[in-house]
């Protein structure tokens, strides 16, 4: 099981996380370190190892806001938010077991929430 | 009448396992030219070996055929123990019936068959083998180092030690380097220039060496011990022979706006100027871009004139020109160095906003004594004691990005820990934290230096990339980095940031290459001609490398390597004339065209043309264009061969007729 | 081509192998004792670039049913550039020879360095599998050297 | 046009700027144009022609005329100037001692395609627009001239001279042609249908080597199939392998050389389409290594003799296209 979650994320993410060195610049630059379980850097070296059910089961997968600092900053081209945004699509993906509908999003907003989460959020869940 | 010997190496059970090594004699023995054809245990042994001179003096053999193990084996202790016997060593031809034949089958009567074919091969090639006979080109006794840092230095004092001239060509006004721009070296730290201008005086002084400061090379052509260079002496509208470096022009040039590029932009400096107090040659420079009266375009307009009024010398000349100076080398060594890569891609590090955002080597600027504070570390932006300081390891170093270099700029590691420790041991009070990747310290009393860092000095170590560096409005600079061991998100207001900003080799690297037609990988450095057994030579011949040119290196690598390069190219000097490869191209003159294909093909430049009288029908000539090979230059790859349409060029050794002729016996 | 007792087709298969990487490579396959058939004879060249067409329509004359060509990787040519020659010839050769209708199969490139001996028998068992599968060279051969 | 080119000719030799001029003559036939050497403006008067059937591309007889004493004048269509800019850039040819005009062309005619119109007794050609009237001793026929146009000027690649001293009449351009439709047609069949097609045009080859003959590209001063020493030596083809490997060898000799001027096609008596296999290497260079145009300049580096770090595998041929 895990081993094939590992290949649908690694699949769908199109990211090869054996580049990785390491090197911790995408939860040195991450905006929502603080809400984050699991850090950028955590999600690659975790995909890597195959343990992939804790983070889904994780709510750092809802705290990226897909702003690609870590894309964009990482020097082996890693890419990891779109590790973790794979790792959510294996998580939305399971059947019958819809953490959110798209109804439901409005009344959960509130006035501090940043307009690129709205954004995002909105992009996220409407797949 | 050809008389071709066979000789079938048992190779003790190593070939005669599976090759029945008496069938193959007796097969071979009926092949046309034949006249003697034997085994033996060993042929490689000393018994084996005479018995092929013996064979060769007692049948007057005009050809050898040894079936054996690889070429790349033996070929060379058979051709010398027929030469021994006075048979041309390249009429010798090897089977290869071991590590092609034996070892890879199992079944006698196949590995047997095959054994004969390939010894049928060789019987057909050596038929057609010519007696060649290495030429012979002399060598030029005088050495060309490009480029005057510590490697050109080390290099140039080795070879002028040894006894031969030297040129030193050195693109800046003086010589010295990088090294002399740093403060101190680890893992000793003893000073830079104390240690590095003894040894540019030393090269200034020694008779062998000549310096040509602010020149550069403008054409290379020839080959190994022949090469002819053009140097292009830059106007530096001062007479070096005259300046005795007195430095009273610098002190009345009226335009003192010019960045100081010795300490790398971090103050000013003059229009004339001597780049630093130690420079050699120590000769005034003027920057034309910044003279007020060169600026102008005129310099028979009356405009300031102060340098010429106050040289008391009269070394000042306006109207100086570019010099041009040809000589003739007869070994080449590359030392061009290294640079920090620009860091305009790198926003997140707020380089180009912030002034103390600052590169490591304008932060041993910064340090030195000869720097713009005198030595007292001050945040440029406001002159202040920073008091907490953070280092970036791996800016620019190990991107897979365009962004950066594939690399690891090796150098980073150490000369960041005796940064962060000079400065605790000079300022108790600053705080000092270096974000690193990995900390590498191969390298003798490397790792107990940088564990002295931390564990005397106190630097905070933490394993972690900056990941954003925000200047703040209070002159504070907000870093923002993970520590991935206690697995944090951190924030330091920091008064200062240092980045160990990667380096890549000079920009002058790349021309020189096309010039002397040496390779570089893609990172621009120079490829040595074997990464582990040749490390100092480029894989052209009578090109040697030096320091960082071919890869990163610290000072004491960089010696060493320029040491090495020295004696490479002393060991080229004091041959009076140095035997060349008799394999190579040929071109056939009435055959030729002309044509210039075999030119654009060939990677040495060792194919020439020259017009001809050639006679034709009814006692009438015609001028005709032919190409020439010059055989000390050609290495023998045979590309010209192929692309020649006319077939005029050939190559010694493994010509059409021979490559052919294997063929045809494999075939038949 | 050779003929067997058990009465398979039997290629025979020219190697044109550079003297600096894959005539090493072939030599390390021996070393490490790895198999490749008997149906291929290689010939040592300086340099791919040395082998000229005319050489691999001499093979396939003379009776050969594939020719492969081994250099140098692109990049690590002993002489600098001659392998990326060798690409641009025999791709276009290859290609003529395929417009002609010859079998593809019956042409190859490979780069094989000093260090890839397991890669030169690999290639080698396939190489002469593949040509087994074409059976005999008929489109090239010259009848004249066909043997019985 | 005959009347300006002879004007142009004789002036030039009067004022001493050449002392020969390369033109053409009448051959045995009306449509027999063979490329002449002219001394005179008599021998010009007498002789000189330039009609619908001169299509003969004289830039190769300049590699010998261009070592003699003397400028020769030589009148060049768009197609013969990329043959002498290709001589030019080998050297074959001494571009000083050639004063160039350039000489437009509308097209040259086939004369074998209106003998296969059942036409005979061919004495000339009257070409108005798009009709072409034949002159035959048994009176006057008429065909579209696009049914008697050469093959190699229906599928013209250029109407622009790209080298010239001066020019008559005005210089056109580069053209789009469907030239290469042909080979992706035989691109597209199968292997054994390829190997059908060329067994059955190459075995018609009776090596009367006029394809080498007339090539601007084939000047070697010894061609291999004349030298012993070459291993592909031979004068008759003796069976289809030395049939295949004189056209397979000779194409690739002229790879990256060949201008695509059509004159293999144009004199071969067997109607060979030999310039198919030459535009099959054009298409793969233009296709594989970017487009490259034979004689376009003296300058760049042929495709063959050049390289770039990424160029494609010689796998490619297997990836591609029908087995």
């Amino acid at each position: 099981m895990s081993n094939n979650l590992k290949e649908q994320v690694i699949r769908s993410s199109g990211v090869n996380v054996l580049k990785c060195m390491r090197c911790g610049k995408c939860s040195g630059t991450c905006p929502s370190y603080d809400e984050m379980e699991y850090h950028p850097h955590q999600f690659v070296y975790m995909v890597e190892k195959g343990d992939i059910e804790t983070l889904m089961n994780s709510d750092s997968i809802y705290k990226c806001l897909t702003c690609f600092a870590c894309v964009d900053r990482c020097p082996r081209s890693v890419e990891p938010a779109k590790v973790v945004e794979a790792v959510r699509l294996a998580a939305v993906r399971i059947q019958g077991n819809n953490h959110l509908i798209p109804d439901q999003i409005p009344e959960m907003l509130d006035e501090d929430l940043p307009q690129q989460a709205i954004v995002t959020a909105f992009r996220k869940y409407t797949k | 009448m050809q008389k071709i010997g066979v000789f079938v190496c048992h190779c003790g059970t190593n070939i005669a396992a599976t090759v029945d090594v008496k069938a193959v004699a007796e097969a071979l023995s009926h092949e046309s030219g034949v006249v003697i054809s034997q085994d033996y245990q060993y042929m490689c042994s000393e018994a084996g070996q005479n018995l092929i001179k013996d064979a060769i003096r007692e049948n007057g053999l005009t050809g050898v055929v040894v079936c054996s193990c690889s070429p790349r084996m033996h070929e060379n202790t058979f051709r010398k123990a027929a030469a021994a016997a006075g048979l041309n060593p390249y009429l010798v031809e090897i089977a290869n019936i071991r590590e092609q034949c034996s070892w890879i089958h199992k079944d006698i009567a196949t590995a047997t068959e095959k054994a004969i074919i390939l010894g049928r091969a060789a019987i057909a090639k050596v038929q057609l083998n010519t007696p060649l006979t290495a030429g012979e080109s002399p060598v030029a006794k005088r050495a060309l180092v490009i480029g005057g840092g510590i490697a050109g230095i080390q290099t140039a004092l080795d070879i002028a030690e040894a006894g031969f001239e030297v040129d030193i060509v050195e693109k800046e006004a003086t010589i010295g380097g990088k090294m002399a721009q740093i403060d101190k070296t680890f893992p000793t730290l003893d000073c830079a220039a104390c240690i590095l201008t003894p040894k540019m005086v030393e090269a200034s002084q020694n008779e062998k060496i000549t310096i040509h400061s602010y020149s550069e090379v403008s054409a290379v052509k020839g080959f190994i011990g022949n090469f002819t260079a053009t140097i292009k002496k830059k106007r530096r509208f001062v007479d070096e022979t005259k300046c005795t470096g007195c430095g009273a022009c610098t002190e009345v040039c009226p335009m003192q706006k010019v960045p100081n590029a010795f300490n790398l932009g971090l103050n000013n400096r003059g229009a004339v100027y001597i780049p630093f107090a130690q420079a050699v040659p120590k000769v005034a420079t003027i920057d034309p871009n910044y003279c007020l009266k060169l600026r102008k375009g005129d310099v028979n307009e009356k405009v300031c004139g102060k340098c010429a009024e106050a040289c008391t010398a009269g070394a000042i000349n306006y109207h100086q020109q570019d010099e041009y100076i040809e000589q003739k080398y007869g070994a080449i060594v590359v030392a061009t160095g290294y640079n920090p890569i620009k860091l305009d891609k790198f926003d997140e590090f707020a380089y180009n906003q912030c002034a103390d955002v600052v590169t490591s080597l304008e932060l041993e600027r910064l340090m030195n004594a000869a720097g713009p504070n005198g030595g007292t570390l001050l945040r440029p932006s406001d002159k202040t004691h920073p008091h907490k300081i953070v280092f970036v390891q791996c800016v620019g170093s190990r991107c897979d990005d365009s962004k950066g270099k594939p690399y690891c700029s090796k150098i980073c590691c150490m000369y960041t820990a005796k940064h962060a420790m000079l400065i605790r041991e000079k300022y108790p009070d600053t705080e000092v934290y270096v974000f690193y990747i990995d900390v590498r310290t191969p390298g003798k009393n490397f790792d107990e230096f940088y564990r002295r860092a931390v564990e005397q000095y106190n630097v905070h170590y933490i394993k972690g990339m900056v990941g954003k560096v925000t200047p703040k409005s209070d002159g504070k600079i907000d870093v923002q980095a993970s520590d991935l061991l206690s697995n944090e998100q951190l924030h330091i207001d920091a008064d200062m940031v240092v980045l160990a900003t990667a380096i890549e080799p000079d920009k002058t690297a790349r021309p020189l290459a096309t010039m002397l037609t040496t390779q570089m990988d893609t990172n621009d450095f120079f490829t040595e001609a074997h990464a582990k057994l040749r490390p100092v030579e480029s894989a052209t011949a009578g090109i040697f490398l030096s320091g960082a040119c071919q890869g990163p290196k610290d000072i004491p690598e960089t010696v060493a390597q320029a040491s090495a390069a020295a004696s490479k190219a002393i060991g080229l000097l004091v041959k009076d004339s140095i035997t060349c490869n008799p394999c190579v191209a040929h071109s056939n003159e009435l055959m030729c065209n002309g044509c210039s294909a075999c030119e654009k093909v060939c990677p040495y430049g060792a194919i020439t043309y020259q017009d001809k009288e050639f006679r034709t029908p009814y006692r009438t000539t015609v001028m005709r264009r032919v190409a020439s090979v010059n055989p000390a230059v050609c290495q023998g790859c045979g590309a010209c061969t192929v692309a020649c349409p006319s077939g005029a060029m050939d190559l010694n050794g493994f010509s059409n007729s021979q490559i052919m002729a294997e063929v045809d016996a494999i075939c038949k | 081509m050779q003929v067997n007792d058990n009465k398979e087709f039997q290629p025979l298969i020219v190697a044109f192998c550079c003297n600096w990487c894959s005539y090493a490579g072939a030599d390390l396959s021996g070393t490490n004792r790895l198999n490749y058939p008997t149906n291929v004879k290689i010939i040592r060249v300086p340099c791919s670039c040395r082998v000229n067409p005319i050489f691999i329509l001499r093979a396939f004359q003379r009776g050969a049913d594939g020719v492969i060509l081994c250099g140098c990787h692109p990049g690590d040519c002993h002489y600098t550039s001659g392998n990326y020659f060798t690409r641009r010839r025999m791709t276009l050769l290859f290609s003529m020879l395929d417009f002609l209708g010859i079998e593809r199969d019956r042409t190859r490139v490979e780069w094989v360095s000093a260090a890839e001996g397991a890669k030169f028998a690999a290639t080698m068992n396939e190489f002469t599998e593949a040509v087994k599968k074409l059976g005999p060279n008929r489109r090239l051969e010259d009848l004249r050297c066909r043997k019985q | 046009m005959q009347e300006a080119i002879i004007s142009r000719a004789k002036q030039l030799l009067a004022d001493g700027t050449v002392n020969r001029v390369i033109g053409w003559k009448r051959g045995e036939f009306a449509y027999d144009i063979t490329p002449a050497i002219f001394e005179s403006p008599e021998e010009i008067d007498a002789d000189f022609v330039y009609d619908d059937f001169t299509s003969a591309n004289v830039s190769k007889y300049l590699v010998k005329e261009s070592r003699k004493e003397g400028k020769i004048l030589a009148f060049l269509k768009t197609c013969d100037t990329y043959s002498l800019n290709q001589l030019t850039k080998e050297h074959r040819v001494d571009r000083d001692n050639i004063y160039v005009v350039g000489i437009p062309s509308d097209g040259k005619l086939d004369v074998e395609k209106i003998k296969a119109k059942g036409i005979t007794g061919i004495t000339g050609v009257e070409r108005n627009g798009d009709i072409l009237t034949v002159k035959t001793i048994y009176g006057d026929e008429t065909m579209s001239v696009a049914d008697a146009m050469s093959n190699k000027c229906l599928s013209c690649k250029s109407k622009k001279h790209v080298t010239y001293d001066e020019l008559i009449g005005e210089d056109g351009e580069v053209t789009d042609t469907n030239r290469f439709d042909m080979v992706e047609k035989l691109e597209n069949m199968t292997s054994q249908e390829r190997y059908d097609f060329w067994r059955n045009e190459l075995s018609k080859c009776i090596r009367c080597n006029a394809c080498r003959n007339v090539c601007p590209a084939c000047t070697c001063e010894n061609c291999v199939f004349n030298n012993p020493d070459s291993g592909v030596e031979n004068k008759a083809a003796a069976d289809s392998f030395e049939e295949n490997m004189f056209h397979i060898i000779r194409a690739f000799h002229v790879a990256g050389r060949c201008t695509d001027c059509g004159e293999c096609s144009r004199v071969c008596p067997q109607n060979i389409p030999l310039h198919l296999l030459n535009r099959k290497f054009i298409k793969d260079i233009n296709s594989l290594y970017g487009e490259y145009q034979a004689g376009a300049d003296t300058t760049s580096k042929a495709p063959l003799n050049n390289y770039t770090f990424d160029d494609c595998e010689a796998s490619i041929v297997h990836e591609r296209g029908v087995e």
